[in-house]
């Protein structure tokens, strides 16, 4: 019951915002409601009973999605106010217009229609066995990092490290 | 501890790519990034030491990976007693070598990231339990040495480091034959690499069919595995690289050269030439034996009349590696512990030479001890630098093997393995400890007594950094000088192994 | 009541939202919102599936690793924004066009 | 008396650690550490005479002695067995050793303390001297070769360190490089001897060297074509010649007087010759088994006799003294060469007492007045009265005159000497021994007493030196030493009668004490000798064991062995003979530096003064002709042969051949392989390159699209 | 295992009486329980809070040797009360050109991150909301809610003041994170344990069990985490992002009546909840600095004052250095986070993880003193 509570209302948060996300024209806005999709998500994963996985989610995506819009706030300028209010470079606005919400919708149908036909053979599957009381994943997950998923993990390591590395060298402002 | 030979293998490799990354004219960040990672490689050296089971014989702590599966070439690392105490002193000798460059100013980045490759490669040689993968190391091994000299050498360098490299491949090219006869003849089986299931005097029936000719395999390929190390450690008639890569090489990797490289020779026939051809080894040891009696006094009277300090103590490296030839030689307990022994004292003390030589180099900028018009090259450096001085005396005198220091237990250990077997060239081998301490004290005596010279009096003696790096191997001089058990009981079941078994031919 | 459908209708409708955001926007940040939705979409699944189907933690493993990647990619993503606002002083993706021809 | 560790590691530890404090800390200690030096060797003293009183006090035993051994390290491993042990072994002799060593350096130590004390490098000094001395006293209780081999090295270290004290002067590295090497070259064939020896009785302990010899292990043993036992005695007495700068070694120790007068003392006295002598005592029976006795004796009775000459000539002060030591030791190795073996070892003993105090007493001159050339003083009697005392005594004790001790311990040696080459019916050949040695006795008598004469006696010949010189006054660690010391060179203190006789009893019951407690080792007792560990404590009960009684015991092993009437004999024709030849050699130099009625011998030989005066150019031939003509020049032609020639064309030579095929391989490929073969396959990847690069539009958007539509409808077709 | 209050107090006789009337396992029981323990918890939490108002005037006041608030109430202690009442009247005014969604979002935001938070303070053994296995993590992650709502108020206002306070204010909590979170983690290390109680039980008995005085890299992460979460709260001297002399009052500019006063309020229980976290964590939790061995209820309460004391102490330390520190520069800001803090904590945390290899994981005490 509880958990049922729980999974409707992170689904609808997560759906709800997700939508929101897509149609609104405010880049800020998006990025708020893509904070409350991603902690939507992070509540589905509670229902999963994936506890490590859930404040990860939380962990990661709050301070990045704060990142995101620091970025927005700091990259919208420039040529943008021109080009939106005038249109002189014959583009299309950056948050997109009929044009292009009219291919996405496309392909978004396209693709939807497909995923349905994958998932209408999934009518069988199971319901959640036991929605008794989670146990803890952290011991867990901590184990099978370090044993069996342990190269993945130092791969990932030297991935994130390279992208922060990366990442700075790429950002660096070059003097000519 | 299980992958810690792995560890200790590809440490350096880890601090090669840090120094790499770090952006050029960061010389302090490079330089502490080098020195920290030789300081964890010893460190982790030094875990090997504490987790290494001193009553097994054979190797242990292995690791076998797959590596090139079609040809059953395995990535197989082991260590037993003749391989640990070299182990030590690779992890030790970088260690101070790092603290000794600091002051190298040219391409820093790719001096230490090149020394840094160079201590994986040794790690590698002594590691190797399958004989690909040694070969591999021991090729690779020459790449950083060629660069090392070449570009940070002094006046005469590309000559020297061409030199150097050409002639110990040359010689290793002809042991790679003898690695692919190995190889066929074991039978390309799941083990036609490994060198530990080779050993044990498996070839001594067999024969090799060359130019219409049946040649023993065993004699044979002893022959062509014995050049490979020979020109490596080297002995008399493949000597003459030495004094030249010596004499050009910069500072520290004179003393890497000295200290690790060349023991790599005498380690080759050890691991390889001794247990894997007993039969040969046994018949020809008395060859061994003299070529080795023949690099000590060579090598001690060549260096008797050089007038560069650093080619006398090139030079008097031969003779030392001759006394270590003729240890192993002996092919008994005595011998071979010595040999071994004085493989890792020769270390220690050779690279305590060569780092002071190294310290008045940079005030100096000359090495003559008299100089080409003969006027005296340096004279009372003891009243100007007296410390210098106290530590050259420390070394000078355990190279030359005096009791106390480590020298000695190694020489007298060989002296009383060969005497039984060949008496007369011991007796010839004493006329080298009298030229050993003749050409050293020689040598002190016109460079360090006397009147102050005008040049000298500019000299500074040695700063803090260089007693730092100068201490550790003082302490190793004198304590193994006068404890050696640590060092012995490391290799005593080991090179019993290897006496046990020679003993039967 | 709650089974994998549930879990995977969401999920796909994230995908397919996050697609379209990816295709119908401009302004490249708001392209890096659509990749982390489509991302997330895709986590949301493997965890889904570990606790229906395959029972064990692996499935966890590779949220987390997605996530990683996610941070990498924006991580990346963003600098390699900064550096093309740098150059061309706006953040539509029709400028970036260099690699044409 | 019980004995564990504890209170026999005190002895060599007590210096090395004072070394050891001094040389890291010693210059931040107040007077740069001097008394932390002093007093190690005070409590080393004090832990020696406990030993010593132990050993000659109460009743003597023959057996008693302490033996223990610990294990240094073990090669044993798989088949084989190796291990190397080491040990503390002290008997009467090393007791009475002992007692001297750490007795004459103490006294030596403190007369330092005044001698160095305006030294810049006064720390310095007390750091090599403590080691010095504690590696002589490890010496001293060593119970193997190999343990006493590692201590003689490093004396020679610390004698080559102090020599090379005043490392300003160029002579002073000449003289330590010399004295090194010379002694080195004894030390390489008693390192050969050590080998010899382990490979036949598996380890050098002294105790398992004479139980083999006892069982006739060296017998029949050949090596190189000679005797295993000859061989290694050999050796090992050649350790001896270079150490104690016996024939033909003995060039480094005049040398030696470059460094500072107090090490001198310790050098001549205490240490580093008395090792050599010592080591040719303990190994004695090998010496015997390997019939070397004659050799041994004729090299000692060169020695003593030739460097006795050469003193007649020396102008220096320090010189004389070298040479007068060398020549004692000469009578010491003859001693042990025709047998009389606790007279050669009173000898070192009395020697050491003697010559200690004589090189103080020069030191103190040398301190006082600032110059050694001995005529250029005189007259310093009334200057230096305690001086002149000590050192009167002193050169009469050398001099062999009846009541000092120099007369007691040459004059056995003499009378030995005597029997050994003229009574005990061997070739008449060996007569030349005594002779010699009595030759040499006169020759000391008369040089020591010149060396009195000039100096103390007559005018002062520099007025300038003489007035600068100070008045002496009683000091504790100036004069006091000496003055000790003076005590000791009397007689009795060794023999026990007055008059070295049997007659004049002072001691009781233990006269000849000496002589008791100190004789040749008899091998068949040390056979199957047990030994304890490290860790044990020795209470044997001294009074249980045999009980040492007076016998005229001498080494001797040659014919007529046991011939005491005819030893005794000897002995009283030597006593009478060296007497007369004592006070005849001071009557003839007091005829000739006090009164000057007869002229001295330089004007009447002057071709013999020259070449006394270059030491026989002995010298002269190792350095000018061995090293500089042959060594160096053969050396210069071996390293030039080397690089110049071996390297050059044998190695250089095989890659300029080389080189030629290369050119030919590279000009194959830099033609027809680069040019033709490699360019040829770029051109044509150029050319399909230029078809590819239309179909990128560069729009990430429409890539997207295609992407997701392409899967899409891989999707749908799977499905249909 | 009392992971929730619920199963902590299901323990005693009272609760049978409960689920006689609610049934058992009822829903809503656990609910009521919650919401219940929930309302105590944020109400005594706001009180708090509101207290710190009053507690930094009167410090201040006291560094500064005046009176401070000393009119409302017996030493002025119900200021905090009329100050509260003062914001309520005022008028809730918002600027023309401001992002309205935002600008209702962003106090929100800031009030829902601390008071999150508050669900796994482990204030005692028993009256724990939930002792999630997660516990360090959670707070971690949730607490950084506040990040996002101060820059959203900055943002959403529309004011150059607003805009630089919200920019600093994000850009600080999210670097200050990085060490606060690694000294964290080395707890998580010495503790093997992500959960509070358990992090907390590790350190009953003797006050040498405490994980500050485990080690001394644990010493050294415990300053670390100090620093960074005054810096994460914007406390002074690190208060950039409200920087009263450069950027008027910084993200909350343009904020007034409750709204303000949900920032404010915000900010204080913040600070609180920092306190507690870090006595949890390093200062032994809520057990005494020796070993007690009592179970019964009144326990809790003494478990309770416990560690609020322990967090008040540490609240006292952060408004003293308020007035004792000068304000940092930007720039300064920054390199102290990147520069000196995160590096020591990965130093602290490797020395850590190598402390508990080498030595078993025994504390340093337990090496000196045995067990």
């Amino acid at each position: 019951m509880f958990l049922n509570t729980l999974f409707v209302m992170s689904a609808l948060l997560t759906v709800v915002c997700a939508v929101l996300v897509l149609t609104t024209k405010n880049i800020m806005h998006s990025c708020v409601f893509l904070l409350g999709s991603l902690i939507g998500i992070a509540g589905l994963y509670a229902t999963l009973g994936a506890d490590f996985v859930a404040v990860t989610q939380v962990m990661v995506y709050v301070g990045g999605v704060v990142i995101l819009m620091l970025f927005a706030v700091m990259l919208t300028g420039g040529k943008d106010f021109i080009s939106k209010a005038q249109n002189l470079m014959g583009l299309a606005p950056t948050m997109g217009n009929t044009w292009t919400y009219a291919v996405a919708g496309l392909v978004g149908l396209v693709f939807l229609l497909t995923n349905i036909q994958l998932l209408s053979r999934l009518g069988t599957m199971s319901k959640l066995k036991n929605d008794g009381a989670f146990e803890s994943t952290v011991n867990k997950i901590g184990h099978l990092l370090v044993k069996d998923h342990v190269l993945s993990f130092e791969i990932s390591s030297v991935l994130l490290l390279g992208a922060l590395v990366g990442a700075a060298i790429i950002a660096r402002p070059r003097k000519q | 501890m299980n992958g810690l030979l792995s560890m200790i293998l590809w440490a350096p490799i880890l601090g090669m790519l840090a120094v790499l990354v770090i952006p050029k004219g960061n010389d302090n960040a490079t330089r502490w990034t080098a020195l920290v990672s030789t300081a964890i490689t010893f460190a982790l050296t030094l875990v090997l030491y504490a987790n290494f089971d001193q009553s097994i014989p054979g190797v242990q702590l292995t690791e076998t990976l797959p590596w090139i599966s079609q040809f059953h070439i395995f990535y197989k690392l082991g260590i037993d007693g003749i391989s640990l105490p070299m182990t030590l002193l690779n992890g030790l000798l970088f260690f101070l070598c790092i603290m000794s460059s600091w002051t190298v100013e040219k391409n820093l980045k790719g001096y230490f990231a090149l020394l840094l490759m160079l201590q994986s490669t040794v790690f590698g040689v002594f590691f190797s339990l399958d004989f690909f993968l040694f070969y591999v190391y021991w090729e690779v091994m020459l790449i950083p040495m060629f660069f090392l000299i070449g570009v940070w050498g002094g006046e005469n360098r590309e000559y020297a480091a061409v030199k150097f490299f050409l002639y110990t491949f040359f010689g290793s090219i002809v042991m790679l034959v003898g690695i692919i006869a190995l190889y066929y003849a074991t039978g390309k089986g799941v083990d036609s690499f490994d060198i530990i299931a080779m050993h044990g005097g498996k070839f001594t029936d067999m024969t090799v069919h060359i130019f219409g000719t049946d040649f023993s395999f065993e004699r044979l390929f002893f022959w062509t595995m014995f050049l490979g190390f020979a020109i490596k450690v080297p002995v008399f008639p493949f000597h003459t690289w030495l004094p030249h890569a010596h004499v050009q090489a910069p500072t520290a990797v004179s003393v890497i050269l000295a200290g690790v490289l060349l023991k790599m020779g005498t380690y080759g026939f050890l691991r390889f030439s001794f247990p894997i051809f007993p039969a040969a080894s046994v018949e020809y040891s008395t060859i061994i034996g003299v070529l080795g009696l023949i690099s000590v006094i060579y090598g001690a009277l060549c260096a008797m009349a050089q007038d560069d300090i650093k080619k006398l103590i090139a030079y008097s490296s031969v003779s030392h590696m001759g006394f270590v030839m003729m240890g192993m030689a002996a092919m008994n307990t005595q011998g071979m512990n010595g040999a071994v022994l004085q493989m890792f004292n020769h270390g220690t003390s050779t690279a305590m030479m060569f780092l002071l030589i190294g310290v008045l180099y940079e005030r100096s900028h000359h090495r003559w001890i008299v100089r080409p018009d003969g006027t005296k090259g340096f004279g009372g450096l003891y009243t100007q630098m007296p410390k210098y001085s106290i530590i050259f005396i420390i070394g000078m005198f355990a190279s030359m093997g005096l009791p106390g220091l480590s020298g000695f237990i190694s020489e007298a250990l060989i002296f009383l393995g060969i005497y039984p077997k060949f008496t007369t060239m011991t007796v010839l081998a004493l006329i080298g400890l009298l030229l050993g301490a003749a050409y050293l004290l020689w040598a002190f005596k016109r460079m360090f007594f006397g009147e102050v010279n005008d040049e000298v009096k500019e000299y500074d003696d040695m700063n803090l950094r260089e007693v730092a790096y100068m201490v550790p191997l003082c302490i190793c001089v004198v304590v193994f000088g006068i404890f050696p058990s640590p060092i012995l009981n490391i290799m005593k079941a080991s090179v019993g192994q290897l006496v046990d078994l020679l003993s039967k031919y | 009541m709650i089974s994998l459908a549930s879990y995977l209708v969401i999920s796909m409708i994230l995908f397919v939202v996050g697609l379209m955001v990816m295709i119908a926007r401009k302004n490249i940040v708001a392209i890096l919102l659509g990749i982390e939705l489509v991302l997330n979409a895709a986590a949301l699944n493997f965890v889904a599936y570990s606790k229906f189907v395959t029972n064990n933690l692996d499935g966890h493993i590779f949220a987390l690793f997605i996530i990683v990647v996610a941070a990498a990619e924006a991580a990346v993503g963003l600098a390699i924004v900064i550096r093309f606002f740098q150059l061309k002083e706006t953040i539509h993706i029709d400028e970036a066009t260099q690699l044409r021809n | 008396m019980e004995y564990s560790i504890g209170n026999i590691a005190p002895i060599f530890l007590c210096p090395f650690f004072a070394f050891v404090i001094n040389a890291f800390f010693g210059k931040k200690l107040p007077r740069q550490g001097d008394w932390l030096a002093v007093l190690a060797i005070f409590i080393s003293f004090i832990f020696s005479l406990r030993i010593f009183l132990d050993f000659a006090g109460s009743t003597f035993a023959t057996d008693y002695y302490i033996h223990k051994v610990f294990n240094w390290f073990d090669l044993s491993a798989g088949g084989q067995t190796f291990k190397v042990d080491m040990g503390i072994y002290i008997d009467n002799m090393g007791a009475i050793m002992l007692l001297m060593v750490t007795g004459v350096a103490t006294l030596i130590h403190l007369f330092s303390t005044w001698y160095m004390h305006d030294d810049p490098r006064y720390g310095r000094f007390f750091v090599y001297v403590s080691l010095f001395t504690s590696a002589m006293l490890g010496l001293v209780l060593s119970d193997n070769l190999l343990s006493v081999f590692i201590f003689w090295e490093l004396m020679g270290f610390c004698s080559y360190s102090l020599i090379g004290f005043y490392y300003e002067k160029e002579k002073a590295g000449d003289a330590s490089l010399k004295a090194f090497m010379t002694t080195r070259v004894g030390d390489v064939f008693f390192l050969l001897g050590i080998v010899a020896i382990w490979q036949l009785v598996g380890s050098v302990n002294f105790v398992d060297i004479y139980a083999a010899i006892a069982e006739g292990k060296f017998v029949g043993q050949q090596v190189l074509g000679i005797s295993l036992a000859t061989f290694a005695g050999f050796c090992v007495f050649m350790g001896t010649i270079g150490k104690s700068a016996q024939f033909p070694l003995q060039v480094w120790l005049p040398d030696a007087m470059m460094g500072p007068t107090p090490c001198s003392a310790l050098i001549h006295a205490a240490t580093m010759v008395a090792a050599g002598v010592y080591l040719s005592l303990r190994t004695y029976p090998l010496m015997v088994a390997g019939e070397l006795t004659q050799f041994i004796a004729l090299i000692g009775a060169i020695t003593a006799f030739g460097a006795a000459t050469i003193a007649l000539v020396q102008t220096d002060l320090k010189a004389v003294l070298a040479f007068s030591t060398i020549s004692q030791l000469g009578y010491m190795v003859m001693g042990v060469g025709v047998g009389s073996y606790n007279a050669a070892f009173m000898h070192l003993i009395t020697h050491a007492v003697f010559k200690a105090c004589l090189f103080l007493s020069a030191g103190s001159i040398i301190h006082s007045v600032h110059e050694q050339e001995m005529p250029k003083l005189g007259g310093l009697r009334k200057k230096l009265p305690y001086t002149f005392i000590a050192m009167m005594c002193c050169t009469l004790a050398i001099a062999g005159v009846p009541f000092f001790a120099g007369f007691v311990s040459k004059d056995r040696i003499l009378g030995d000497a005597l029997f050994w080459g003229v009574f005990a019916g061997q070739s008449k050949i060996w007569a030349i021994v005594p002779i010699l040695g009595f030759a040499g006795a006169f020759l000391t008598a008369f040089y020591m007493f010149r060396m009195m004469f000039l100096t103390f006696f007559g005018k002062p010949r520099d007025h300038h030196i003489y007035d600068h010189c100070h008045e002496e006054h009683i000091s504790f660690n100036s004069n006091v030493p000496l003055l000790i010391l003076t005590v000791f060179t009397l007689g009795f203190w060794y023999c026990g009668t007055l008059t070295g006789q049997s007659f004049g009893k002072v001691f009781g019951s233990k006269t000849e004490w000496f002589k008791i407690l100190v004789e040749a080792p008899r091998v068949e007792r040390f056979v199957g000798r047990t030994r304890e560990p490290f860790s044990a404590v020795d209470t044997r009960v001294k009074a249980e064991l045999p009980k040492a009684v007076y016998e005229h015991q001498t080494g001797y092993v040659g014919p007529a062995a046991g011939d005491e009437h005819g030893i005794h004999k000897a002995h009283l024709i030597g006593a009478i003979a060296s007497i007369f030849i004592a006070f005849g050699g001071i009557f003839l130099a007091f005829l000739m530096y006090i009164k000057g009625s007869v002229k001295p011998l330089a004007d009447t030989f002057s071709g013999w003064t020259t070449a006394l005066k270059n030491r026989y150019y002995f010298d002269d031939f190792y350095v000018g002709v061995v090293i500089q003509k042959g060594m160096i020049p053969f050396n210069r032609f071996l390293a030039w042969f080397d690089m110049g020639v071996y390297d050059r064309f044998a190695i250089d030579g095989w890659a300029k051949v080389n080189r030629v095929a290369f050119r030919a391989s590279r000009w194959f490929d830099d033609v027809v392989v680069d040019a033709i073969g490699v360019d040829g396959t770029g051109v044509a990847v150029n050319l399909f390159n230029l078809v590819l690069r239309i179909v990128q539009s560069g729009k990430i958007q429409f890539y997207f699209v295609v992407l997701i539509l392409t899967l899409a409808s891989y999707i749908w077709t799977i499905n249909l | 295992m009392n992971q929730t209050v619920v199963s902590f107090l299901s323990q005693y006789e009272f609760f049978d009486h409960l689920t006689n009337i609610f049934g058992a396992n009822s829903l809503l029981l656990t609910i009521l329980i919650f919401v219940t323990f929930s309302v105590v918890f944020v109400a005594v939490a706001a009180t708090i809070g509101g207290l710190g108002t009053y507690a930094e005037r009167k410090i201040s006041a006291d560094i500064q040797m005046r009176m401070g608030p000393n009119r409302v109430g017996p030493y002025g202690l119900l200021q905090f009360l009329a100050d509260g009442v003062k914001m309520m009247m005022k008028e809730d005014i918002m600027p023309r050109t401001a992002d309205k969604f935002l600008f209702y979002l962003a106090p929100l935001m800031c009030l829902l991150g601390v008071f999150a938070t508050l669900a796994v303070l482990p204030v005692s053994s028993g009256f724990t909301l939930t002792d999630l296995n997660v516990g360090v993590f959670y707070l971690i992650a949730i607490s950084s809610l506040v990040g996002v709502g101060v820059f959203l108020g900055g943002y959403a206002s529309n004011s150059k003041w607003s805009m630089l306070g919200g920019m600093r204010g994000a850009s600080q909590i999210i670097s200050y994170e990085i060490p606060v979170t690694l000294s964290v983690l080395a707890i998580t290390l010495l503790s093997g344990s992500m959960s509070f109680g358990k992090i907390t039980d590790l350190q009953a008995g003797f006050i040498t069990n405490w994980f500050i005085f485990h080690n001394p890299f644990a010493f050294l992460a415990f300053i670390v985490y100090f620093v960074g979460a005054m810096a994460e709260t914007n406390r002074a001297p690190f208060d950039l992002p409200e920087a009263e002399s450069e950027l008027v009052s910084g993200y909350h500019t343009e904020y007034t009546g409750m709204r303000f006063g949900f920032f404010a309020l915000a900010e204080y229980i913040e600070v609180f909840v920092v306190s507690a976290v870090a006595a949890a964590l390093f200062l032994g939790g809520y057990n005494l600095p020796f070993h007690i061995s009592i179970d019964f209820l009144p326990i809790q309460f003494v478990q309770l004052s416990i560690l609020v004391g322990k967090a008040l102490m540490l609240y006292y330390v952060v408004i003293w250095a308020r007035w004792t520190f000068p304000r940092l520069r930007v720039d300064h800001l920054m390199s102290v986070c990147w520069k000196y803090l995160t590096p020591i904590a990965i130093f602290n945390l490797v020395g850590c993880a190598v402390w508990m290899v080498a030595f078993k994981g025994q504390s340093l005490a337990q090496l000196i003193f045995g067990h």
